[in-house]
C-alpha cells in the first residue's frame, strides 16, 4: 500500500505466504503512560515531609518566627485549646452555624433551583437576578447584614445561607436540564402525570448534580464561617482564627486554619458517603 | 532619609501630619510618606516585616505579640487621658439606658461593643469591671472588628455599650439614641492610649533616624495642642492646621463639614511623646491576666525608654 | 386498534422534515419504517405516537382498544431510556404506578412480563450491570406491562452488536407468534425490515416522502428458513435506497 | 396482548382489516412541557420592575433608609464617583490586581495542573496538598500575607494569585484526566512522541475544562479583590467598597458592589467570546 | 510483512482475557476476527499492534515493512478517534507531522489520500459537520496517509448505521481490490467477517480461546455476487457462536 506505484509488484508477491524466521521480531511496544499508577502512601510521606522541612526550618530560625510558627508551636495550640475546653466550644458554635445556614440556603436553592429547572418563566426572570447576585462579595455585604439580621446568630447564619444558596441553585437547575430528555419522553409516552415525572425522573436524574452542588457550597461555606463570624461573634473557629489574627498569635492562627482544613474533609468525606449510598446505581 | 509612617483616619493621628505639613520633618532631613491603615493590628503587623517605619496606636495584643517576637518596640507615648481635658467616654444605647443601666456599675451582664479581642475597647471593659466589683466575664465583649460597625450596633440598640474617645462620643450623645453614663478616667488613672513604635531594626540599629523623627513629631505634637486642645493659636493658624489635616482625615467630606469633627473633642498628646510607663505596664498586666498575650514577655521587651522621657 | 397517519408534514424551523406522509398500521401488523439517516422516521413516530404535534395532516386510531390495555400506544426506544436507579422490576413498576394499580396486582403483572421476557434472574439488577440487549429485553417487558395495543420502535435493536441483534430478533420473532402485537418498526437495518415487516414502508431522505411501500407476504415464522427469497427482497430495497443514503451520508451539517 | 388470555380471540379477528371510520380519533396529545421557550425580554423587565419597586419602597419610606438605600441613590453615587474621576482610579488599580493576580494564578495552575495529570508521582505528592489548601480562606491568612508580601501590591496580587492557583489546577488536571484516552491511544498508535500527544491531543482535549475553570478562577478573583483590598489599599473597588461599609455609606456600597457585578459580567462575557473562539469546534 | 501472535494468554487483575491464540496474518489478506462480547478481540489487537503487553506469548512480525512506510502496525478505530479540533485535512496531517516530513511532500500526501477516500470536498470540515461514514472514511484516509503494512481494525463499521456500513464496505472491498493491504479484522457482524475476511478466526467467550478458523477462498471481489453461498458460511459461523452469544448476553457484570 503506497501513494505512488514505484513498489514493484514482484516485491509483494514474494512476501506473499512465506515466513522468513529469521527476521521474525517482536512487535515494538508503544502503548502505556498517560494512566495513573496508585503509588502507596505518597501523599502521607508528603505530607510529613513538609512538616519536618518546616519544623526544622522553624527551630533552626531559618523560618523567621513572624513569618510562620512551627508546626508544632500550632499543635501545641491546638492542644492548649483542647484541654481547656474552648475547642468544643468554638466547633459547636461553627457547627450550628453551618448547619442552620447550609441546610436552609440548600433547601431553598434546591427550591429554586426546580423552579428554574422546570419554568420557563422563572428560568427568565430569576436566573439572570441569580447570576448577577451570586459573584457578590459576602465580606462586601456584611454591613448590610448588620442592619438586616442583626449581630447575633442571624447574621451568620444568613452569610452562610446566601453563600449556599446560589451555588445550589445553579447545580440543581444545571442538573434538570441535563437530565437524560429521552428518560423524561419515555415517561410522557406512558401517561405519567407531570409530578410522577419530575418525582420519578427528573429529581434523581438531577441527583448527582446536586450532590456535586453540595460539595461546593459545603466549601463555601467553610470558607464564610470566617467572614460571618466577623460580626459580634464570641466562639466559633471562625472568631477563633480572627482572634488569633488580632493578637498576631499565628499558632493559634494556624491551628485554626487546620481546624477548617478538617472541617472541610470531613464535610466532603460525609458528602462522600452521602454520594455512595445515593447514587450507587452508577457505575 | 525616607520614611514611611502609618496612620489610621483618627484626629489623633494628626501630629506627624502636620508635623510634614509643616516641613518640621524637612528640617529633620526626613523625606515622610504617609501610608493609611484601616485598622491599627495590620499598622502593626506592617512595622514588623518593615514596610512602615512607624507609627502610632494604642497598645493592642498584636502588638505586644510582634514585641516578645522581638520585632517591634514601644518608643514613646501620645495620647494620654489627663484630668483637665475630658477623655473617653462610657456610652450606652437608649434601650438599655431606659432598662437601668446608667451608670457604670450597672454595665453587670449586659453586652459592650469591641472592635477585637486584646484592642483597648477590651481593656476598658475589663477595668470598668475590676473596679466596680464585678467578674470580667459578666461583661458580654461583642466583637465587631471596626469602629464604625460598633457604632451601628450601639445605634440600634444591637449592643448596650461602649468606651470611646469625646470626638466620636460628643455627636453620638447628642442624638437620641445613645446616653453617656460615665467616663474612663474614673476606671483607669492617667491611661496612656496610644504610643509610637517602630521596629526593633530602626530602634537598635538606627538610633539616630528615631530620634529625628520624634524631634519632628514633637513639634507636630506641640502645634497639635497648641491648636486643637489649648485653642491658644490665632483662629487664622488653627483653620490652616485643621486644613493640613483634612488632606487626610474625613477627606472624603467637605472641609466645612470635616472642620468641626476634627475640632471636636481633641485630646492631649504628650508633649515630647513623654511615656507613662505605669498606665504601659498595667496594660501589660491586663493583657497577661487574660492570657491574650505570651507570659514571657517583659517591659523591656516591649518598650525602649531611650528616647523619650518617661513618668 | 389501528394507527391511521393522514397525510402527515412536518417542519423543524426552515427545514422540511416530513412530507404528505399517509399509511395505516392494522391490528396484529409490524409495519417497518426504512429510510436513510435524518429523512425524519424518529420525529414521524413520535408524532405518531402523540408526542409530538404534526405541522400538518394527524395521527389517528380507529377501534377501541383491546380491554386492560393501560397505554396503548407504547414506544421502544433505541436507547432503551431505563431509569438508571431503579432495579429491572422497578423500572416496570414505573409505568404501572400512575395507575392505580394495587401493589399485590402490580407484582404479579412484573413477575408476569418479566418471566414472558426471560428476565426472572434478573429481577434486582440494575440497568448497568446488564448486556445491552438484557436491557432492550427489560424495555420490552416494561412494554409488555401496559397492555399496549400497538408498538412503537424506534430502531430499537441498532443500539446492539450484531450478534445479540439476532438473539433479540429471534426473541421478537418468538414473541409476535405467541401474542401478535402490532407495531410500527422504524430501522435503518433492511435485514431487520425484511425479516419482521408485514410491509416496509420505504421513505427518501429528508425531506421524508414514501418512496415505496413493499409488501411481505411471507409468514414470519417462515421467514428464517427462506432467506433466499428475502435477500433478493432486502437487494431491492437497497437498489431503491443505495443513492439516497449515499446523498444522506455526504450531506455537511451546519457550517457554523 | 395481555397477561391473561381473556380477551376472545375473535374479538381480534374481527377487528384486523376493518377501519370503522366513525370511530377514528386523535391519537391523544401527551408530548409538550419540560423545554425551555425563550420569553422574549422577560429579564431586562424583571430586573427593571425589581429596581422601580425598591425606590418606590425607598421613597414612600416602606424600605427604611438605614436598611437600604433607594438604586436612584447608589446611581447618584456612581455618577459622583464618576464625575470626580475617582471611578477609573478604582476600577483601574483593582484591574491591574486582578489582572496580575489572575494571570500568574492561572499560569501557574495550569502548570502544577498539567503536571498532576501527567505524573502519578505529582499527582500523589500534590494532589492532597491542594486539596487541603483550597478551601482555606483567605481572610484567615491576611495577617500572614502581609509579613510575606507586604502591604503594597504584593499582598493583594498574592490573595488573587492564591485564590485562582487551586481551582486551576483542579480544573486543569480534571479535564486532562477526561482527555478522551481512545484518542491518546491512536497518537500511540501512529507512533507520536509523547511530547505530540501532550502538546496536541491531551492540552487541547483538556482546553474546554480549563477555559470552565477560568469561568470559576475569574468570579473567585472578584470576590476576593475585596479581601485583597482590606490592607493597605488606597484605591481599588474593593477598598472603595469596605470605606463605604466602615462609613455605613450604603448608596456608596450598593454602587462598589454594581461595580463588582460590572465587572463580573464582563469578564464572563470575555471568556465566553474566548470559548467561542478556541472552542468553535465543539457543537 | 507478516504479523504472527504466537501463544498469547493475557489476563486483567483476576480474570483470563485470552488464552493461547496464536494465528498469521499473512501479507495481503484479511483475517476477521469473531466473537461474542467482551471475550477480548479489543485486547488482543492491542497486544498486536503493541500497544498493550501480553501476559504470555508474543506478536511478532517478519519481513521488512514496505519501502516508505512510516508506520507499518496500523488502526482504525471504532470511534474514529478524530481529532475533534482539527480539520480533516489537518487530522490527517497529524500523523506526518513527527515524522519530519517537509511541509509540501505533507500536503501533497494529504491530497492524495483525501483524493483515494473520496474525500477531497471535505478537507476543510471539522468531524462534527460530518456524519458517522465519512468520518470512518477520514480514520481511513489518515491510516493510509502512513503506509502501513498491516492494518488493525477494531470493529470499524459497528458504530455506523447499517446503511451507512453498507456503503463502507463496498468502499473497503474496493480500496482493498486496488491495494490489496493486509488487515486483522474485528467485528461482531458475520456478515462482514464473511463478506471481507479470507480466514475468519472465531474466539469463544471470555476467556477468548479459538474455536474454530474458517477459511473462505472465494476472491473478495466475487462475494457480492455470491451472496446466497456466503449465506450458508454465515449461518455456520453463527451456529457455532450462538450458544456462547447467548451466555454473554446474559452475563451480569459486578454487583458492586
Ligand atoms: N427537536 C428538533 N428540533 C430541530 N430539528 C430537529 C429536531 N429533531 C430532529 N430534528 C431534525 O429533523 C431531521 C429528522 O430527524 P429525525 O431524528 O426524525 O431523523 P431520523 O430519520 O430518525 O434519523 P436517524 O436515522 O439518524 O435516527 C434531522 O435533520 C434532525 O436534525
Ligand atoms: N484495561 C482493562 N482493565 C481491566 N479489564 C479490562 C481492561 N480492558 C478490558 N478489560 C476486560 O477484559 C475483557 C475483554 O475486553 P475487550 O474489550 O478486549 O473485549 P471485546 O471482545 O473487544 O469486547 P466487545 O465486543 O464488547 O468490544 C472484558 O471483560 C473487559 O471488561
Ligand atoms: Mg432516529
Ligand atoms: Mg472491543
Amino acid at each position: 500500500m503506497s501513494h505512488e506505484t514505484t513498489v514493484p509488484e514482484t516485491a509483494r508477491a514474494d512476501a506473499v505466504g512465506t515466513r522468513d524466521e529469521a527476521t521474525l521480531r517482536p512487535v515494538p511496544f508503544r502503548g502505556g503512560g498517560f494512566v495513573h499508577r496508585p503509588l502507596g502512601p505518597v501523599a502521607p510521606i508528603v505530607f510529613l515531609a513538609i512538616l519536618a522541612l518546616w519544623e526544622i526550618g522553624s527551630r533552626s530560625g531559618f523560618i523567621s518566627q513572624i513569618a510562620l510558627p512551627a508546626p508544632s508551636e500550632a499543635f501545641g495550640a491546638l492542644v492548649d485549646l483542647a484541654t481547656s475546653g474552648m475547642l468544643w466550644k468554638h466547633v459547636g458554635a461553627s457547627l450550628y452555624r453551618l448547619f442552620v445556614g447550609w441546610t436552609l440556603g440548600s433547601l431553598l436553592g434546591i427550591a429554586v433551583g426546580l423552579a428554574v429547572g422546570l419554568f420557563s418563566l422563572a428560568r427568565a426572570g430569576l436566573l439572570p437576578l441569580v447570576s448577577a447576585l451570586f459573584p457578590v462579595p459576602k465580606i462586601a455585604l456584611l454591613p448590610l447584614f448588620i442592619i438586616w439580621f442583626g449581630i447575633g446568630e442571624g447574621s451568620k447564619v444568613a452569610t452562610i445561607l446566601f453563600g449556599t444558596f446560589f451555588p445550589t441553585v445553579i447545580a440543581t437547575y444545571a442538573g434538570v436540564d441535563n437530565v437524560d430528555r429521552n428518560l423524561i419522553r419515555m415517561g410522557q409516552s406512558f401517561g405519567l402525570s407531570w409530578l410522577s415525572i419530575v418525582r420519578k425522573i427528573i429529581v434523581p436524574g438531577a441527583m448527582p448534580a446536586i450532590l456535586s452542588g453540595f460539595r461546593i457550597s459545603a466549601s463555601i461555606a467553610i470558607v464564610l464561617l470566617v467572614a460571618a463570624e466577623m460580626i459580634g461573634a464570641e466562639f466559633g473557629i471562625g472568631a477563633y482564627i480572627l482572634m488569633a489574627g488580632a493578637l498576631f498569635a499565628l499558632d493559634q492562627l494556624i491551628a485554626g486554619v487546620a481546624l477548617l482544613s478538617v472541617l472541610g474533609l470531613c464535610i466532603s468525606w460525609l458528602i462522600g458517603k452521602a454520594e455512595k449510598r445515593l447514587l450507587s446505581w452508577r457505575a | 532619609d525616607k520614611i514611611n509612617v502609618g496612620i489610621l483616619s483618627l484626629t489623633s493621628h494628626s501630629p506627624s501630619i502636620i508635623a510634614e505639613a509643616k516641613g518640621y520633618f524637612t528640617e529633620q532631613d526626613l523625606e515622610v510618606e504617609f501610608i493609611s491603615f484601616q485598622a491599627a493590628q495590620p499598622m502593626a503587623v506592617a512595622i514588623a516585616s518593615g514596610d512602615v517605619d512607624f507609627g502610632m496606636t494604642a497598645i493592642s495584643g498584636g502588638l505586644i505579640s510582634l514585641a516578645d517576637k522581638g520585632v517591634i518596640k514601644i518608643i514613646g507615648g501620645a495620647l494620654q487621658e489627663t484630668p483637665e481635658i475630658e477623655g473617653q467616654k462610657i456610652i450606652v444605647s437608649k434601650a438599655a439606658h431606659d432598662a437601668g443601666v446608667t451608670t457604670p456599675a450597672a454595665l453587670k451582664g449586659r453586652s459592650f461593643g469591641i472592635t477585637t479581642t486584646g484592642s483597648s475597647f477590651h481593656y476598658m471593659a475589663h477595668k470598668i469591671a475590676d473596679k466596680e466589683g464585678f467578674d470580667r466575664a459578666e461583661i458580654h465583649l461583642k466583637p465587631l472588628q471596626k469602629v464604625p460597625a460598633v457604632i451601628a450596633a450601639l445605634k440600634s440598640g444591637q449592643i448596650d455599650a461602649w468606651s470611646i474617645v469625646p470626638n466620636i462620643a460628643g455627636p453620638l450623645t447628642k442624638g437620641p439614641e445613645v446616653v453617656e453614663i460615665g467616663k474612663i478616667a474614673d476606671y483607669i488613672d492617667n491611661y496612656q492610649v496610644t504610643t509610637v513604635f517602630t521596629s526593633t531594626a530602626n530602634a537598635e540599629g538606627k538610633q539616630e533616624l528615631v530620634k529625628r523623627f520624634l524631634a519632628g513629631l514633637s513639634r507636630g505634637i506641640a502645634d497639635y495642642n497648641a491648636a486643637l486642645v489649648d485653642k491658644s493659636m490665632s483662629e487664622e493658624d488653627i483653620a490652616a492646621i485643621v486644613a493640613m489635616i483634612h488632606k487626610y482625615i474625613y477627606s472624603d467630606q467637605p472641609i466645612d463639614k470635616a472642620d468641626p469633627r476634627i475640632r471636636a473633642g481633641a485630646m492631649r498628646i504628650n508633649e515630647n511623646a513623654v511615656l507613662s510607663l505605669a498606665s504601659v505596664e498595667d496594660q501589660l498586666e491586663w493583657f497577661k491576666s487574660e492570657g491574650l498575650v505570651p507570659e514571657g514577655i517583659t517591659m523591656d521587651k516591649l518598650v525602649d525608654t531611650s528616647f523619650v522621657e518617661t513618668r | 386498534m389501528q394507527l391511521v397517519l393522514q397525510n402527515i408534514s412536518h417542519r423543524y424551523g426552515g427545514t422540511t422534515v416530513l412530507e404528505d406522509i399517509s399509511f395505516t398500521v392494522d391490528d396484529g401488523e409490524i409495519v417497518c419504517i426504512v429510510g436513510p439517516s435524518g429523512c425524519g422516521k424518529s420525529t414521524l413516530l413520535r408524532i405518531a405516537g402523540g408526542l409530538e404535534q404534526p405541522g400538518a395532516g394527524a395521527a389517528l386510531i380507529s377501534g377501541a382498544p383491546p380491554e386492560g390495555s393501560l397505554n396503548p400506544l407504547t414506544y421502544i426506544f433505541q436507547d432503551f431510556a431505563l431509569l438508571p436507579w431503579r432495579t429491572v422490576e422497578d423500572n416496570v413498576s414505573l409505568v404501572l404506578e400512575d395507575h392505580g394499580i394495587e401493589r399485590r396486582e402490580r407484582r404479579s403483572i412484573i413477575a408476569d412480563v418479566l418471566a414472558r421476557t426471560n428476565l426472572a434472574d434478573f429481577a434486582k439488577a440494575l440497568p448497568r450491570q446488564l448486556s445491552g440487549g438484557m436491557r432492550q429485553r427489560v424495555a420490552i417487558a416494561r412494554a409488555l406491562a401496559v397492555k399496549p395495543a400497538i408498538m412503537l420502535m424506534d430502531e430499537p435493536l441498532s443500539a446492539l452488536d450484531s450478534q445479540t441483534r439476532e438473539l433479540l430478533m429471534d426473541d421478537l420473532i418468538a414473541l409476535w407468534s405467541r401474542e401478535r402485537f402490532s407495531a410500527c418498526y422504524v430501522t435503518h437495518n433492511l435485514n431487520e425490515a425484511v425479516r419482521l415487516g408485514r410491509r416496509i414502508v420505504v421513505l427518501s431522505r429528508r425531506p421524508g416522502r414514501i418512496r415505496e411501500v413493499v409488501e411481505i407476504d411471507m409468514p414470519l415464522t417462515e421467514r428464517a428458513a427462506r432467506l433466499g427469497e428475502l435477500e433478493t427482497l432486502q437487494r431491492r430495497v437497497w437498489e431503491i435506497m443505495r443513492e439516497e443514503a449515499r446523498e444522506a451520508d455526504r450531506e455537511i451539517s451546519d457550517v457554523a
